[in-house]
């Protein structure tokens, strides 16, 4: 570490890939409290979606000579140019959620995708019993959250004696969730359950059975990110369940660990941390 | 003979595309003309079509409104935060639409009194509201509503979805408006000239100013169907709607320069959009052919659009 | 001799209207030919045809020869027919130069466009016109006559053998259809052949040798002008019996209506004052540029006045903007009519009733019933040729165009009625139903206020004239005492300064 | 004097708003006017700003061109995935162009000659385009490039980064070309009236076929820029591009009616959607703000501008 700012607060870089997922908003929310009490403060900036801007945010930090960058990578290649730069610069770079393709960064905190995505598909054999069908709705098409979380869930799908019936994008967004649902209740009307590749989606398509006269307390249902929402909807009954992947917990071990390290100049004994993903059927 | 077809295409291009493409899905998929099917894709094509609506007025003016989505998340965040404080069904429509209409009002007024050109304004726009948006929500979705706000996007009258009687109530308000009050004829001939009309004593400005606030108002409307009908505002919602909305007026054959279109375009324009969608969903297409099918039918319907315009 | 061009059994239709029938044309080498006829009767139509923009229905045209019919406007241009077309065709943000070029820009190696080239030949072009006219100005930012001198320019420096010229002066005062009309016979003299259009008949004489008739798109003379008079030709056009050009009538003046009180806007007019009565027709003469144009959309409230005071049946208003204007009783027709006049892209119907939706509906619900008649009424009496109300406006001919703007005002009751060029390319026939239509609203007790550059016209209309030279009135004259060459000195400003 | 102030807002408008926010950024924030910081602005604007010269030319002809972003992400992919395949580096570079200036051929041909409208055919090869990007991938990133290839977007020359080295070149050419040649000049006839141009007996379609294809040629220049900058090809980059390249060419002054503007307010315009984001970021604006922010700034800049186009 480069030492701390003058006033000697720690000033530590936030990317993520988007506020418009609420996953995200989460680990904002967390991180900002974690560094409070490690007595840093973030400075964030949103990538909204976009590889590039995440790229030039980046750059940004390091001509700020922020202590630290935490960084949630958009992609796995497309930010490794910039975060090797940053730790060529000396500044530490921390990745949570998402990995990037590089030996350089302090550390990595995530929990894995496809292992998510397993865990999803491990629920509804469970919870069917192991025969039947589902609909599987994915995320924006080249997403690595929608290749990851569908490659997973197909992997365990496929040895299983359950037929996914249909996969659909639809974009990671609950307007789009429901849209693409009601249609395909007209096209496969014999469901039994429906992955959501998050909670946005698995939403929406709980309020397309509900408005097409499908119960959905009679389906398996299961998103993924665990957001305030689908939380409420598991309280009603309405979703069985959602994949954790502890946003706060990923982003406050990652702080911890940056901010160990420009204090004392400590790494942390792993340089790969992961969280398993978790399916959760009860709000915390 | 060759003159009827000629004029059949010349008149009702888009039209007989659209007939072409529901032909095809009907032969392609049995689920297709299924009455619970086809109720669904015009419910669908609500959202985007009552937008669109306030579109075509903007564009027949001459003008462009790449705020509509913002305008729609802004205006649905905060019906839904009154929702959820208990506010009344009216007070919420109400409040719902007063923030669509002021930010059109503020469209307007910037572009006639300002002097900005509307893509830059609607474009500022769009990233205030939408930042707005996110401010009052605080990023997350306000969720959860009671019985009568759930009814405009979820109810029934007679059998027919709420947001279908909407969307035919605000296209023929359209029509009649655009071609039988003043407003409507001031707004072709804005678009068509509007020096012309400035020099014919008729006050411009008010009349172009009152088609952003039109625009404003449908996307509310568009916003509190789209909020009851997901059981929730969220701070996202909306986003790059503007391009499916342009789309749906400019398929329907509303020119970009002004002054020469109609709102029976753009309805067909957007049921079109609808249609492709639900038909690619019911064929189980793979996603990523999907954006390749949606170019080509696009252009392809625009395509035998175009001897329309080629007559004129 | 041989004819340069043969156009023979020509017929084009349009959706409701038969433009053209079975029309014949033959221009000799050298010969300056004047093709005439009402609003309407084809020319415009016919030019087009041989310039290539429109195919003709049936119909052969025939270039030293060769048959051309159906070629493109490319090839007739590179055959050697160039065409300066009724309405005006220039790129506003371009330059003069390189509108004048368009095309054909000098080049230097490496395929960069030679702008010194450039700007030497354009200058020596406008020299021949006696112009103060930067090359490198943009035409928008010049007055329409200019721009009209422009197109000429360009025509002329093609070099053709054969040269179009559709209504070349109808926005041109004096001076620049001197010029023009030099420049025509010099062309002449070097063998180019000539197709000149223009309502303004008395002219034909001056550069034509022969003339052609055209009727609803027949062709129904070709003769040499010495042996025809004016009533002949009009008499061909018209086919009847055309007794008078000015009608005359006694209108009773009464009250003033209108009175302007030093009127003045920095660059453009100073201290302008008038007074018109009610039934009085008051004529504003002057050059091209001379500011009457700005003067009177001062009045109309379309632009902004330093200072002066306008009062209305001797009430002071404040008028802003046009709807003031409106709201008081002034109506204005302006000069151009594509740009200020007209909406292209909607019907004669939506054109001419553009101006009294206001009277016509009901909490902004248009009647249409009742504006139908009126709309029926008025565009029957100015006598707009269009196959139906409904027809889009840029579909019809320039005069009948310019018929719709005025159909537009005259369809509202104003107290005071400002005509801005109101004949510009308007038929004879026609021209005497807009005046006795002028004279009629004068009856009606409305004050009527005739921008023109026709001094013929203004002569001949006007109670009084008034001559504005540099943005004031210098002189004022009575009908009784107005001449040409009194009212032409002071326009020049000659006069002015002597008194 | 008051004639001189206006004469300089007049041409200047935009450029003397862009001087402002710098100088009130640079008051703000110490860093804001470091070297480092000053390349790192424009080097981040080289890929709006390559892509805008392209659009600039296609807006001045009074046309849109709604793929830009898509062509993008294909051009970038193809050549990504040539790079890992191996070939050289002017195989890569000819390829990715090559990419670029056949989607801009194909748009410039179905308006031209297909006669369908700009905004549609490039809505359509938007979605088609991102199809073939997603169909080529697979979904997946494309990544790990060799020496030569990273250079264009990694590389310096005499201390300045490439990119910003190519966007100079590109505004220049660009520029020449407006101003010094036929097609340039006919660009801008087209876009003033595009009747004239046919009647001058100049081929038109030519022109106009081209002015897509120039735009094409651009998005696959910053196509390589970015894959070489983020070492890898990505299916989802670009999205959304079209609204900031328009933008930047609209700020700058262009407008969109056609025949009117400079390449010059489009660097500017570039520039300054760059120098928002970054003044926000080094600020630390909260991100919800920032929309607002940046919003506010875009019209206001606009705004101080708009007297240019009331003196016109
Ligand atoms: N493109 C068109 N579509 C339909 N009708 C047309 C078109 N062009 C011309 N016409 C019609 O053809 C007839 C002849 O028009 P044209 O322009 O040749 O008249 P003109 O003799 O030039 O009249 P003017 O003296 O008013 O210019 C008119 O009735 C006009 O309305
Ligand atoms: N947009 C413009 N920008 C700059 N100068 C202009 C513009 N329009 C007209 N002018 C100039 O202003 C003067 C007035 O032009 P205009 O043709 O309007 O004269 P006018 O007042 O109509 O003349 P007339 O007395 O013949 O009506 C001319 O010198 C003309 O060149
Ligand atoms: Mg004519
Ligand atoms: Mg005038």
């Amino acid at each position: 570490g480069r030492g701390e700012a003058a006033d000697g607060a720690i000033r530590i870089g936030m990317s993520v890939p988007g506020l418009q997922f609420p996953f995200f908003v989460t680990m904002r929310e967390e991180a900002e409290a974690a560094a409070a009490e490690l007595g840093a403060t973030i400075v964030f900036a949103d990538a909204l979606n976009d590889a590039a801007k995440q790229a030039s945010d980046i750059e940004n930090f390091i001509a700020q000579g922020l202590d630290a960058i935490l960084i949630s990578p958009m992609t796995t290649d497309a930010l490794v140019p910039v975060i090797e730069q940053a730790v060529a610069a000396g500044i530490p770079v921390a990745t949570v959620d998402r990995q990037a393709n590089t030996d350089r960064v302090l550390v990595h905190v995530g929990a894995d995708n496809v292992e998510g995505g397993r865990a999803a598909a491990r629920f509804i054999i469970e919870q069917l019993g192991g025969s039947g069908s589902v609909i599987q709705l994915e995320g924006t098409p080249g997403a690595s959250a929608a290749i990851d979380r569908k490659a997973g869930f197909d992997e365990v799908m496929a040895g299983s004696g359950i037929t996914v019936l249909t996969s659909q994008s639809a974009e990671f967004d609950r307007a789009r969730g429901q849209t693409v649902m009601e249609n395909l209740i007209q096209a496969y009307p014999n469901f039994d359950a429906v992955f959501g590749a998050n909670d946005e989606m698995i939403i929406g398509a709980i309020e397309a059975m509900q408005g097409s006269g499908v119960n959905a307390r009679d389906k398996v249902t299961i998103g993924f990110d665990a957001t305030p929402d689908a939380f409420a909807y598991i309280q009603n009954g309405l979703l069985d369940a959602t994949i954790d992947q502890f946003p706060g917990q990923q982003a406050g071990q990652a702080l911890q660990i940056l901010v160990d390290n420009i204090r004392t100049g400590a790494r942390p004994a792993q340089s790969v941390i992961f969280i398993s993903p978790l399916p959760v059927t009860s709000a915390p | 003979m060759k003159l009827d077809v000629k004029h059949i295409l010349k008149t009702y291009g888009i039209f007989l595309a659209f007939l072409l493409i529901c032909i095809i899905l009907a032969i392609l998929s049995p689920v297709f003309l299924r009455w619970n099917n086809i109720l669904n894709v015009i419910r669908q094509s609500s959202i985007y079509g009552v937008m669109a609506v306030g579109m075509t007025f903007v564009i027949l003016s001459g003008g462009i409104d790449l705020s509509v989505g913002s305008v729609l998340a802004l205006s649905g965040i905060i019906a839904a935060g009154a929702a959820t404080a208990g506010v009344g069904i009216f007070g919420i429509v109400a409040l719902g639409l007063l923030v669509g209409v002021l930010c059109g009002l503020f469209n307007g007024l910037m572009i006639t009194l300002g002097k900005i050109t509307p893509f830059v304004i609607t474009l500022g726009m769009m990233s205030i509201a939408r930042g707005l948006t996110l401010i009052y929500s605080g990023g997350r979705p306000i969720s959860g509503f009671e019985g009568a706000f759930r009814f405009i996007g979820g109810g029934f009258i007679l059998g027919i979805p709420f947001p279908i009687v909407i969307l035919a109530v605000t296209v023929l308000i359209g029509w009649l408006v655009l071609t039988q009050t003043r407003l409507g004829r001031y707004t072709y001939a804005i678009g068509g000239n509007e020096e012309t009309v400035k020099l014919s004593g008729i006050n411009s400005n008010f009349y172009k100013t009152m088609v952003y606030v039109i625009s404003g108002l449908t996307s509310a409307m568009s916003a509190l169907i789209l909020t009851s009908r997901l059981n929730s505002g969220g701070p996202n919602v909306g986003q790059a709607y503007e391009l499916d909305v342009i789309a749906a007026v400019v398929i329907g054959g509303t020119s970009l320069s002004g002054g020469r279109g109609s709102v029976w375009g753009t309805l067909v324009g957007a049921l079109m959009i609808s249609v492709i969608n639900n038909g690619m969903n019911l064929l189980g297409i793979n996603p990523f052919f999907q954006l390749v099918v949606k170019g080509v039918i696009i252009i392809g319907a625009v395509f035998l659009d175009r001897l329309r315009d080629q007559a004129n | 001799m041989e004819p340069v061009l043969r156009m023979q059994g020509i017929s084009k239709s349009f959706p409701g209207v038969r433009a053209l029938q079975n029309v014949d044309f033959e221009l000799l080498p050298g010969e300056v030919h004047a093709l005439v006829g009402e609003n309407g009767a084809g020319k415009s139509t016919l030019m087009k045809i041989l310039s290539g923009v429109y195919t003709p229905d049936e119909g052969d045209i025939q270039l030293k020869g060769t048959s051309v019919v159906n070629a493109g406007p490319k090839a007739m241009l590179d055959a050697g027919v160039s065409v300066i077309y009724q309405e005006l065709n220039l790129v506003p943000h371009l330059s003069v130069a390189e509108n004048v070029m368009l095309g054909r820009e000098p080049r230097r190696a490496g395929g960069l466009i030679d702008w010194k080239a450039m700007r030497a030949e354009v200058k020596k072009l406008i020299a021949q016109f006696n112009l103060k006219l930067d090359p490198r100005t943009p035409v928008y930012r010049i007055s329409p006559a200019y721009q009209q001198v422009v197109e000429i320019i360009k025509a002329i420096s093609l070099r053709s053998d054969i040269l179009v010229m559709d209504e070349p002066t109808a926005s041109l005062t004096g001076n620049e259809v001197e010029r023009l009309f030099e420049i025509i016979r010099q062309l002449r003299s070097q063998g180019v052949s000539i197709i000149y259009i223009s309502h303004r008949l008395e002219e034909l004489w001056e550069v034509a040798d022969r003339v052609t008739v055209l009727r609803d798109g027949e062709r129904i003379t070709t003769k040499p002008l010495a042996e025809l008079t004016v009533p002949d030709i009009v008499r061909n056009m018209v086919g009847r019996e055309l007794t008078e050009q000015y009608p005359v009538t006694e209108i009773e003046t009464r009250d003033e209506v209108l009175r302007v009180e030093g009127l003045t806007k920095a660059g453009v007019c100073s201290d302008v004052s008038f007074a018109v009565r009610g039934g009085e027709i008051v004529g504003f003469s002057g050059l091209v540029g001379a500011g009457r144009t700005e003067i009177m959309q001062i009045i109309f409230g379309y632009l902004k006045r330093d200072s002066g005071k306008i009062f209305i049946h001797g009430k002071e208003v404040d008028i802003r903007s046009t709807r003031d204007a409106v709201r008081n009783g002034i109506a204005l027709i302006p000069e151009e009519r594509k740009r200020q006049g007209l909406i292209l892209g909607l019907s004669v119907f939506d054109n001419a009733a553009l101006a009294v939706l206001d009277r016509n509906s009901t909490f902004g619900v248009i009647n249409f019933k009742k504006l139908s008649d009126l709309i029926h009424r008025i565009v029957e009496t100015i006598g707009v040729k269009t196959p139906s109300p409904r027809q889009l406006v840029k579909f019809l001919s320039g005069g009948n165009q310019q018929k719709v703007v005025l159909s537009k005002w005259f369809v509202r009751d104003c107290d005071i009625y400002i005509f801005d060029e109101p004949t510009r390319g308007i038929d004879v026939g026609a021209k005497v139903e807009i005046y006795r239509l002028m004279q009629s609203l004068a009856q009606r007790g409305a004050a009527v206020i005739m921008v023109s550059s026709e001094l013929l016209e203004v002569l001949n209309m006007s109670d009084r004239i008034q001559v504005v030279y540099d943005g004031r009135i210098v002189k004022e004259f009575r009908r009784d005492e107005a001449t040409e060459e009194g009212v032409m000195k002071y326009a020049l400003g000659v006069a002015g300064s002597v008194a």
